[in-house]
């Protein structure tokens, strides 16, 4: 055996033996299941992020939350409209600095097509508590069909930086029974 | 000092018999079983913390 | 600890009186300890890049301790623009600047001192080592100046200082220049026949590193030009989408750079501090290998719950290609400490499973600090990697404390005290000064890890009830909705608080006795006092 | 590359001496796998239909 800081004279390829060779093993026994469990609960499991997107511009983005709040509005709260969406429908919330629009009103165990989009910056879009974190991009039209399985009050977080006033960007998820 | 006797050694037993005696880490060997122990737990449980997440596509 | 220092014993695959290689007469000294042939150009970069590299440590640590300070709710120390000033000079300073500097330094050593050859050109390394030094000090200079507070990853659209960027592409074109010298320099050294048969492995772990830096460097040149760009309003604004999946291919990318530094040196540090082998060159290469091919493909891991790329994108190359480069991680993970199982077995160590773990010489600070990075690395960094990469893992996650947590076990507890241990070695061996305090060096990794270990843990769980990373207010005060985390995230911030001093303290143990050995400790002669 | 060594070498050692297909291994694979494909979903997606 060499000194790692010694060069090598050539045929030095050798099988591995021992315990090195039943680690190696193990270890690639592992690395297969690992590369089975995402496949596996794509299929299987509810909870995927499969990245379903469209190009959109901002102003007709925000146009069309517009739209969806003015025909499903049914309260307000902080100033901030509640809106419910049709179950099995298409939901919309922008995020701008430093605000998430409009309130959602959910049902429990209905799905919904959530439209998520920005008008300036990168945000994230994280509800609590039960720590569920997408991506908010401008430009773009992240969709994500989501079943809220727990009734009650969900704050939604920005957890990407976007300016100062970053750590006071909230918005709200109401689900009903 | 061995040394220079030592180097000498290391050079001439080069392509000599490496790589065919088998060495012998039964240690590290429990070290790493501890290791991939420790892997599943964690793995598994975060697959269970997202069970239990609303559902999304 | 072992009465006999392996370094003057048996770790060495050579000896000469006089310099070996391609070197002008009057170019190269031997070292007295080692017997390697110290090519007298790149000692001089080595020692340059070493010296940055350590002053961004210290100013990165200062600005850890300050935002460590602040994430602890109970002290919140900082307003919030100077929190998100500070966050994006910690995460520059240390995951680009420290590094990269560290990393040029490893390659000039690895290239020269083990091929016996000299360096490429001192030309490109003054090139390479003017743009960088020049990029570091500007970017440091235009973020304390309150211009840039973008994080380190600048999202576009939002925007910074146009010097921002352009100091940014100046360390990655010199730190390419360097990489390219690396290159240069092994191919002379094959062309003029001054090692026979294959690279030592820590080289080759070191090509393995450098191949990688030029994906990296390719991909940060390829975002940031573009939005510099933008910054000086020549071109229209990068696509956000765009900008993330190439700026990562810097960002990730950068840290598995780390990764194969890392692992060298913990090669190199197994060799030269018990006199450890290698077990089987294929295996160890192999490994190496798959890390080439594959491990970049973990940039992925970024993008996981992004809009546009698809579940298919994201479920190939956040698994690195089906884990391989996962299963490289666990092969080095079990050869490394097993070369020096089998050392400290053949030097008597052999009672039971783990009498050469009890026999090791755990007050070298070069063998406790490459350990510690080791275990932290694997048990710590590895596991947490690789789960919160997995597509749908991520989704409980993203953007939350716990992928700080995460990659402050592999960084910092990793690649960063790996670092560190090497430089108890390279301050006697390269700039030939002793080190001062020795019990404050032999307690330095301890302290160090013990550290970065709570103030992981402290992020990790914090994470975990979705407290955000990058976010100055746990409380939302002022915030149109009420938020707030489960009341036990306190306790985890607090750790984070009590974490960050006691890694800070360790920081300082190994700054100040470093700073006194280069500037003023005692010169060595002969042979390095063992440690 | 195989100058010095005998032409019965394993085809894995000499890939692993050859540092510069190594260095074109390493630069095509995620060029290809994670730029290249990103690149080409991110051009692809449809515009949105807002109802």
């Amino acid at each position: 055996m060499e000194s790692p800081l010694a060069s090598v004279a050539p045929n030095w390829l050798k099988a591995p033996t021992g315990t090195e060779r039943a680690w190696i093993g193990l270890a690639l026994l592992w690395c297969v299941v690992l590369t089975l469990a995402m496949p596996y609960w794509h299929f299987k499991g509810k909870q995927n992020s499969t990245g379903e997107a469209y190009t959109v511009e901002p102003a007709k983005f925000a146009a069309r939350v517009q739209q969806f709040v003015e025909s499903n509005k049914v309260g307000e709260q902080n100033g901030v409209p509640i809106v419910e969406p049709a179950p099995g429908g298409d939901a919309y919330m922008q995020a701008q600095m430093w605000t998430f629009y409009p309130i959602l009103q959910l049902k429990k165990g209905q799905t919904y097509r959530i439209h998520l989009s920005s008008l300036d910056l990168q945000h994230g879009w994280s509800v609590m508590p039960i720590n569920m974190n997408f991506q908010i991009l401008p430009g773009y039209d992240h969709v994500l069909t989501i079943t809220p399985t727990t009734a009650g009050e969900f704050p939604v977080i920005c957890n990407e930086f976007c300016g100062i006033g970053h750590h006071q960007m909230t918005g709200k998820i109401i689900v009903t029974e | 000092m061995a040394k220079q006797e030592k180097a000498a050694d290391v050079i001439d037993n080069e392509g000599a018999h490496k790589g065919d005696q088998m060495h012998a880490a039964p240690g590290t060997f429990v070290l790493t079983l501890i290791l991939l122990l420790s892997f599943a737990v964690y793995y598994f449980a975060n697959w269970k913390a997202l069970a239990d997440v609303w559902q999304v596509r | 600890m072992t009465t006999m220092d392996p370094t003057v014993e048996d770790a060495l695959p050579e000896t000469a009186v006089e310099p070996k290689g391609n070197h002008a007469p009057g170019m190269a000294r031997v070292c007295a300890t080692t017997g390697l042939t110290v090519d007298l150009t790149a000692e001089k970069f080595i020692k340059l890049h070493a010296v940055f590299a350590v002053v961004f440590l210290l100013l990165g640590g200062i600005a850890a301790l300050l935002i460590a300070m602040t994430r602890w709710s109970a002290v919140h120390l900082l307003p919030a623009d100077w929190y998100y000033r500070l966050t994006t000079f910690h995460g520059l300073n240390m995951l680009i600047l420290w590094i990269l500097f560290m990393e040029v330094a490893i390659l000039y050593f690895a290239a020269t001192a083990l091929l016996k050859t000299r360096l490429a050109s001192a030309g490109l390394a003054w090139a390479g080592f003017v743009l960088m030094a020049v990029g570091a000090v500007t970017l440091d200079t235009m973020i304390l100046m309150g211009t840039s507070d973008v994080m380190m990853t600048s999202y576009a659209p939002l925007r910074a200082h146009p010097l921002f960027y352009l100091s940014i592409i100046f360390v990655a074109v010199g730190t390419l220049i360097g990489v390219i010298n690396f290159f240069a320099t092994v191919y002379i050294a094959k062309r003029d026949k001054t090692y026979s048969g294959s690279v030592p492995l820590v080289v080759f772990g070191a090509i393995t590193a450098a191949i990688i830096a030029v994906v990296t460097l390719g991909h940060g040149a390829g975002i940031m030009i573009p939005t510099f760009l933008w910054s000086i309003e020549v071109l229209p604004s990068p696509d956000p989408a765009v900008y993330r999946l190439v700026w990562w291919g810097l960002g990730h990318q950068s840290q598995q750079v780390n990764v194969a530094a890392m692992v060298s040196v913990w090669y190199l540090l197994g060799a030269i501090t018990v006199g450890a082998k290698v077990l089987n060159q294929g295996v160890s290469r192999t490994a190496f290998l798959l890390y080439i091919l594959f491990i970049n493909l973990a940039s992925a891991h970024h993008l996981l719950v992004d809009p546009g790329v698809s579940a298919g994108w994201k479920i190939w190359n956040t698994s690195y290609a089906m884990y391989l480069a996962v299963l490289a991680s666990m092969i080095h993970g079990y050869t490394v400490p097993a070369a020096v199982e089998v050392a400290l077995r053949k030097q008597g160590h052999d009672k039971g499973l783990f009498g050469w773990l009890g026999a090791a010489p755990w007050r070298n600070p070069g063998f406790s600090g490459f350990f510690l990075s080791l275990v932290v690395f694997g048990f710590l960094g590895g596991i947490t990697g690789v789960t919160l990469g997995t597509e749908q893992i991520n989704i409980i996650a993203h953007n939350t404390l716990r992928i700080p947590g995460h990659f402050h076990t592999t960084v910092v507890g990793g690649t960063t005290t790996a670092f560190m241990a090497l430089a108890y070695y390279v301050v006697p061996l390269i700039f030939r000064r002793e080190f001062p305090m020795r019990a404050i060096c032999r307690a330095q990794p301890y302290v160090f890890t013990l550290g970065v270990v709570i103030l992981a843990v402290g992020m990790s769980f914090a994470g975990s009830y979705g407290v955000a990373r990058r976010h100055w207010d746990v409380e939302f005060t002022g915030a149109t909705h009420a938020a707030s985390f489960d009341p036990s995230v306190h306790i985890f911030l607090g750790m984070v608080g009590i974490g960050g001093i006691i890694a800070f303290v360790g920081l300082l143990m190994f700054v100040i006795p470093t700073v006194i050995a280069v500037f003023f400790g005692k010169k060595i002669e002969g042979k390095m006092p063992a440690w | 590359m195989a100058e010095s060594t005998p032409v019965t070498v394993h085809w894995l050692e000499r890939l692993l001496d050859n540092t510069w297909l190594l260095l074109a291994l390493g630069v095509l694979v995620p060029a290809i796998s994670y730029t290249l494909w990103g690149l080409i979903e991110l051009s692809n997606l449809p515009s949105a239909t807002l109802p």
